[in-house]
């Protein structure tokens, strides 16, 4: 949370073309404190509440993009960004093509993902892999403080419109996070761990559980190799697939819900890589159930992937018991 | 709900008497409601978030209690006083509050979600606005069935906002549906105040836009709620048409519980503090002091049952997980 | 285009809950004629005009079948569906769950999709997989004017929300259709061609390319079973399992893009099932390139898999060429 | 664009008489260019669907013309007039009309998405509304960089029943945002007839639901259209906020290639064929027949130039299929 707060402040600190637009980032310092206090320091030109109007939001960020400055939209919670999908996939993602080329859009959209908190069916979507559907818009997903960082100062400073996926619960995550600005190139898989047993990839939240996953199972002698993708699209999957190589094997882990998510799509990259020689077992994804997330607190644990569930996964992976 | 045929007492030209000492128990059920849920929240009985609506009770005491059983309700994420007043029964509302399996939504929906379709109420709202599209397909269906029904939708000042606002009036103006718009004007979207986000003086003039009727009333006088809603509801029930209805109010908690209510100043909410629609009813009906407290005390074991009997009931199993998404 | 026309005809007549509401359904007959001559015979009290309000005709669709009625909804254009995400995603998939259980919203929302008309990027989309990701929708995407009647009978009769997606270049197919009333069971997926080289699984259009693709293919001795799994959701996987473990080869080919899209959770589901031991190729994917629709005629025309395309991509699975 | 120093004669007291007759030419331009497409439609020379503006060309010629070369244009789906008037060069609008590589958009637009970003001519529509929310990012960018520039954001009756449009007026409104909302009220929606999808009378009354200025003028006058402009523009670039121009006009031809024409009568459309507005335009201009048969003989040539030019054009190199999605 404070990363993500420190690179907008950075950014808006170097570059006034730069600002913030959406509901009750002002004042109220966001629905989960992300923008508190930047309003004290840009005031509320840069710092824009607005109205309950997220298709609104959206073409305020888009028309201001293609117009020279380099907006940061905010969407309270990623679930609100279904009143904002004509704007951003019919507008935004396709400008520039449709202009020949020749028109820039450089936004970052960020939104607040995910379930745990108790929010109930329209208030804990993971809804990626619908952008990662839209030619034209850039996705990234961070897994940690540090990463939230340097990729969100990499996205202000991208050309593109990009959707920029927060998790909930990483808001509170603690981690080493520099001082000065930096930036993490978009499109680059990150080995977060390295094994040479299996070859875990894991995108936001899934990512530390994975780890926590890990950690018990080389208590076991099984060695994980965790790949954090960062940026879902475009992907760069010559880490992931030389993994594959190595490791022979590959478990993909996300919260979305399983049908139809990112999961299949890095299945089947991995599928149609020369890591299909090597592998000696399926790739599997172990994701968010076919539901709708529920209120009650443990039905809610139960609807997506824990530690625990990876942890068995994995291992039966490895055993070859699938 | 609405008509009383005894020879009764009716405050302010329309409301029977023990009808209306039945809203104002109520209106101290919802509050307490409230109360004890902040302070179940505050000890980890309950997660997620809760949208309190102290302050406000009036217009739920005064609209649903204005319609028939079998007309329609659609509420908001601020709706626990509309919930117990369309009918609902406090002891599920309780376990449904806590994700229990005795709840009305089986713990899936939670205070966001809860919904009674046996009794045509069609559910709470986590999506601002996002049942007034819903009110034209009702309203529509009601039309279809040539049934008198009619159905009451709510939302916030903030509401009107949004796209799916405008494309519902306009909907239910062209087609004169049967639907009660109720806005239920609090002068605040979370943290944004009414005059930053309108530049007109009543969300009422947007009626106008859609050849809609359209009036403002005080959202805290149970009476003005129970006769604009009992007009409109007349109005749409003989085939003329939709009303916007805004009741201005004020809401005393915070938004949800992440706020820190740096929006506005202490006095401006003691101000209104003052204008307590419970104390106010109470006077209009002559309930003194000592029966008050009566009343208060019978809330408080009202909930105290409610918890108790949430308490028992089990959680959901897990193994019924994917139960209730496909028909 | 007739077959459709001519359920709804049947359906209406039949039961007097069912209606139709879209934009310029009545007297103009739909955008592409599907309702031509309905509200001549049915009124526009059932044949319902509405405004340009695609987020209220979702909203119309469903509050009607909450209460009791069996709507059928047109969007347009499916690019338009935009617009309606709100209510379709956050509300109609997710009522029945976040109730408990204990609310039915049966209703069919038509969509014409697809591209090869010059209509360009906001025309010509093919968004079926974002609602193959929301649990609670099941989503339909016929192949041939049989196929078409039966599927949609079938969908106007079940109780949950349907996305019911048609292809604009099918609407001129010709094909047999019986006359009388006749469902097509949700959630079976047509072996639409035998062979034993190679399993082509193809929706919508790409199932007529396939069978062209599978013709010329003969002449060369290859012999490709062609699979339309129909209901995209629910999936029926074991035709398609079975038909794997006797190629040993599969093919996956649709008009939307390729990444995101609904071949990478077939791939996915293939190489889960227990085809994959019998996998000696790669699963593969033939899909529209990643990009907007383009204008220009043969841009368009090269932008999503063709006959030719099929013929090659099938050719050198079966070679071993990839 | 706006601006004459010339002691030159004002035509309607406002408009310099050689910039008129650079008008009236544009309009005869227009519709020759657009009755030239729908015979290369015919002849099969373009394809996909397109959108024609006769005989609403007063619209386009009485708008951009009132603004600088400056401001900013969102146009619609029915803009070949407004992309000419903004300035639009015939011959890479007909080499984009016929999806050529000498195209504004490489071809790879066509007639729903032709833009000219260079010229701040931000594109046609092919999403009715879209352009609405687009116009308050860039009114705010405006702001933002305090610049005294405008955007003329164009719509259809139709248009204004969609959410976007709500949005897009009420943050405009809040902001007092540099934006000229100009509504085309051809009167039907495709088949939709105005008074089907509205209970009121004029678009325009839907300002004050945003206490935006609303007003509605002859969209068959360029006079007034115009005015109506220069004046909104005034007050734009002022500070003094949005204003929303309802200017009613009439479309001659079918809706597109696929429109019958069932929902109204030809008796209709021959009253409002009699209302020309080149005619009109010409007659103020005291341009007579002749006068008339000339400039609509240049129009030709220049049209047949045009085509000439685009037909020599080459089509989009397959190998590049893939440029321009990702800057
Ligand atoms: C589409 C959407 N946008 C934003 C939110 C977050 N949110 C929940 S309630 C609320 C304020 C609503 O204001 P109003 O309509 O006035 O109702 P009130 O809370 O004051 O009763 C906001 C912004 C949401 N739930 N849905
Ligand atoms: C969101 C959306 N809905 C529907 C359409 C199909 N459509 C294209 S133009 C049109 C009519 C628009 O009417 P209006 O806004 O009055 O403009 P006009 O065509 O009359 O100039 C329709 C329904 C569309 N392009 N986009
Ligand atoms: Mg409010
Ligand atoms: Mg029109």
């Amino acid at each position: 949370m404070e990363a993500l707060r420190e690179g907008m402040r950075q950014a808006m600190q170097q570059d006034e073309r730069v600002f913030v637009i959406g509901e009750d980032i002002g004042v109220y310092g966001g629905a989960f404190g992300v923008t508190a206090g930047l309003i004290d320091e840009f005031g509320p030109k840069r710092i824009i509440d607005t109205p309950i109007s997220e298709a609104g939001i959206a073409g305020a960020v888009i028309g201001a993009a293609i117009t020279g400055m380099r907006p940061i939209g905010e969407i309270q919670f990623s679930d609100f960004v279904v009143i904002s999908m004509e704007q951003l996939v019919m507008q935004g993602a396709k400008m520039r093509f449709m202009f020949g080329g020749k028109a820039d859009v450089p936004f970052v959209m960020r939104l607040a993902g995910g379930s745990g908190t108790g929010a109930a069916a329209q208030h804990s979507e993971s809804l990626e892999n619908w952008f990662v559907h839209v030619p034209g818009l850039k996705v990234v997903m961070p897994s940690s403080p540090y990463d939230a960082k340097g990729l969100l100062l990499a996205a202000i400073q991208d050309n593109n419109p990009i959707m920029f996926f927060e998790h909930k619960l990483l808001y509170k995550t603690k981690g080493p996070v520099p001082e000065e600005m930096y930036t993490i190139p978009l499109g680059q898989s990150h080995v977060v761990r390295e094994g040479k047993d299996l070859t875990l990839i894991a995108t936001s939240i899934m990512v530390s559980r994975a780890q926590q996953a890990a950690e018990q199972l080389a208590e076991e002698g099984i060695e994980i190799e965790i790949i954090d993708p960062r940026t879902l699209k475009p992907l760069d999957e010559k880490p992931i697939v030389d993994s594959v190589i190595k490791t022979g094997k590959a478990l993909i882990v996300h919260e979305a819900v399983k049908t139809g998510g990112f999961g299949g799509e890095l299945a089947a990259v991995i599928m149609e890589s020369e890591a299909f020689a090597y592998l000696d077992a399926p790739v599997r994804r172990l994701a968010g159930l076919d539901m709708p997330i529920p209120y009650n607190r443990n039905l809610e644990y139960h609807a997506v992937p824990q530690v625990e569930n990876i942890v068995e996964e994995a291992r039966k992976l490895v055993k070859g018991q699938y | 709900m609405a008509g009383n045929s005894k020879n009764e007492k009716l405050i302010g030209g329309i409301l029977p008497e023990s009808k209306a000492r039945d809203l104002l128990y109520k209106m101290v059920l919802t509050r307490t409601f409230e109360e004890n849920a902040e302070e179940m929240y505050a000890l980890g009985k309950v997660h997620g978030t809760m949208h309190l609506s102290i302050g406000q009770e009036a217009i739920a005491a005064g609209s649903s209690p204005a319609l028939k059983k079998s007309d329609y309700l659609l509420n908001t994420h601020r709706g626990h006083g509309h919930f117990l007043m369309w009918g609902g029964d406090l002891n599920r509302m309780m376990a449904e509050f806590m994700g229990k399996e005795a709840g009305y939504c089986r713990g899936r929906g939670g205070s966001m979600h809860i919904a009674d379709v046996e009794s045509n109420n069609l559910g709470a709202q986590g999506i601002v606005a996002g049942n007034l599209p819903i009110s034209v397909g009702v309203g529509l269906s009601i039309q279809m069935r040539k049934t008198d029904q009619v159905v009451l939708t709510l939302f916030g000042d903030g509401a009107s906002n949004e796209g799916a606002f405008h494309e519902s009036l306009n909907m239910a103006a062209i087609w004169d549906l049967p639907v009660i718009y109720l806005c239920e004007n609090n002068q605040y979207a979370m943290s944004m105040a009414f005059e930053r986000a309108f530049r007109i003086e009543q969300v009422s003039e947007r009626a106008a836009a859609y050849g809609m009727v359209g009036l403002t009333i005080d959202g805290n006088d149970v009476i003005a709620v129970y006769k604009a809603v009992s007009e409109a509801a007349e109005r749409a029930r003989k085939g003329n048409g939709p009303t916007l209805i805004e009741a201005v109010t004020y809401r005393w908690r915070g938004h949800s519980k992440s706020d820190r209510q740096l929006y506005r100043t202490r006095e401006e909410v003691k101000e209104w503090m003052e204008k307590d629609p419970i104390q106010r009813f109470a006077k209009v009906l002559g309930v003194n002091e000592a029966q008050m407290k009566e009343i208060q005390a019978q809330a408080k074991e009202d909930i105290r049952k409610a918890v108790e009997f949430a308490e028992a009931s089990p959680e959901p199993d897990v193994s019924t997980i994917l139960e209730g998404i496909y028909a």
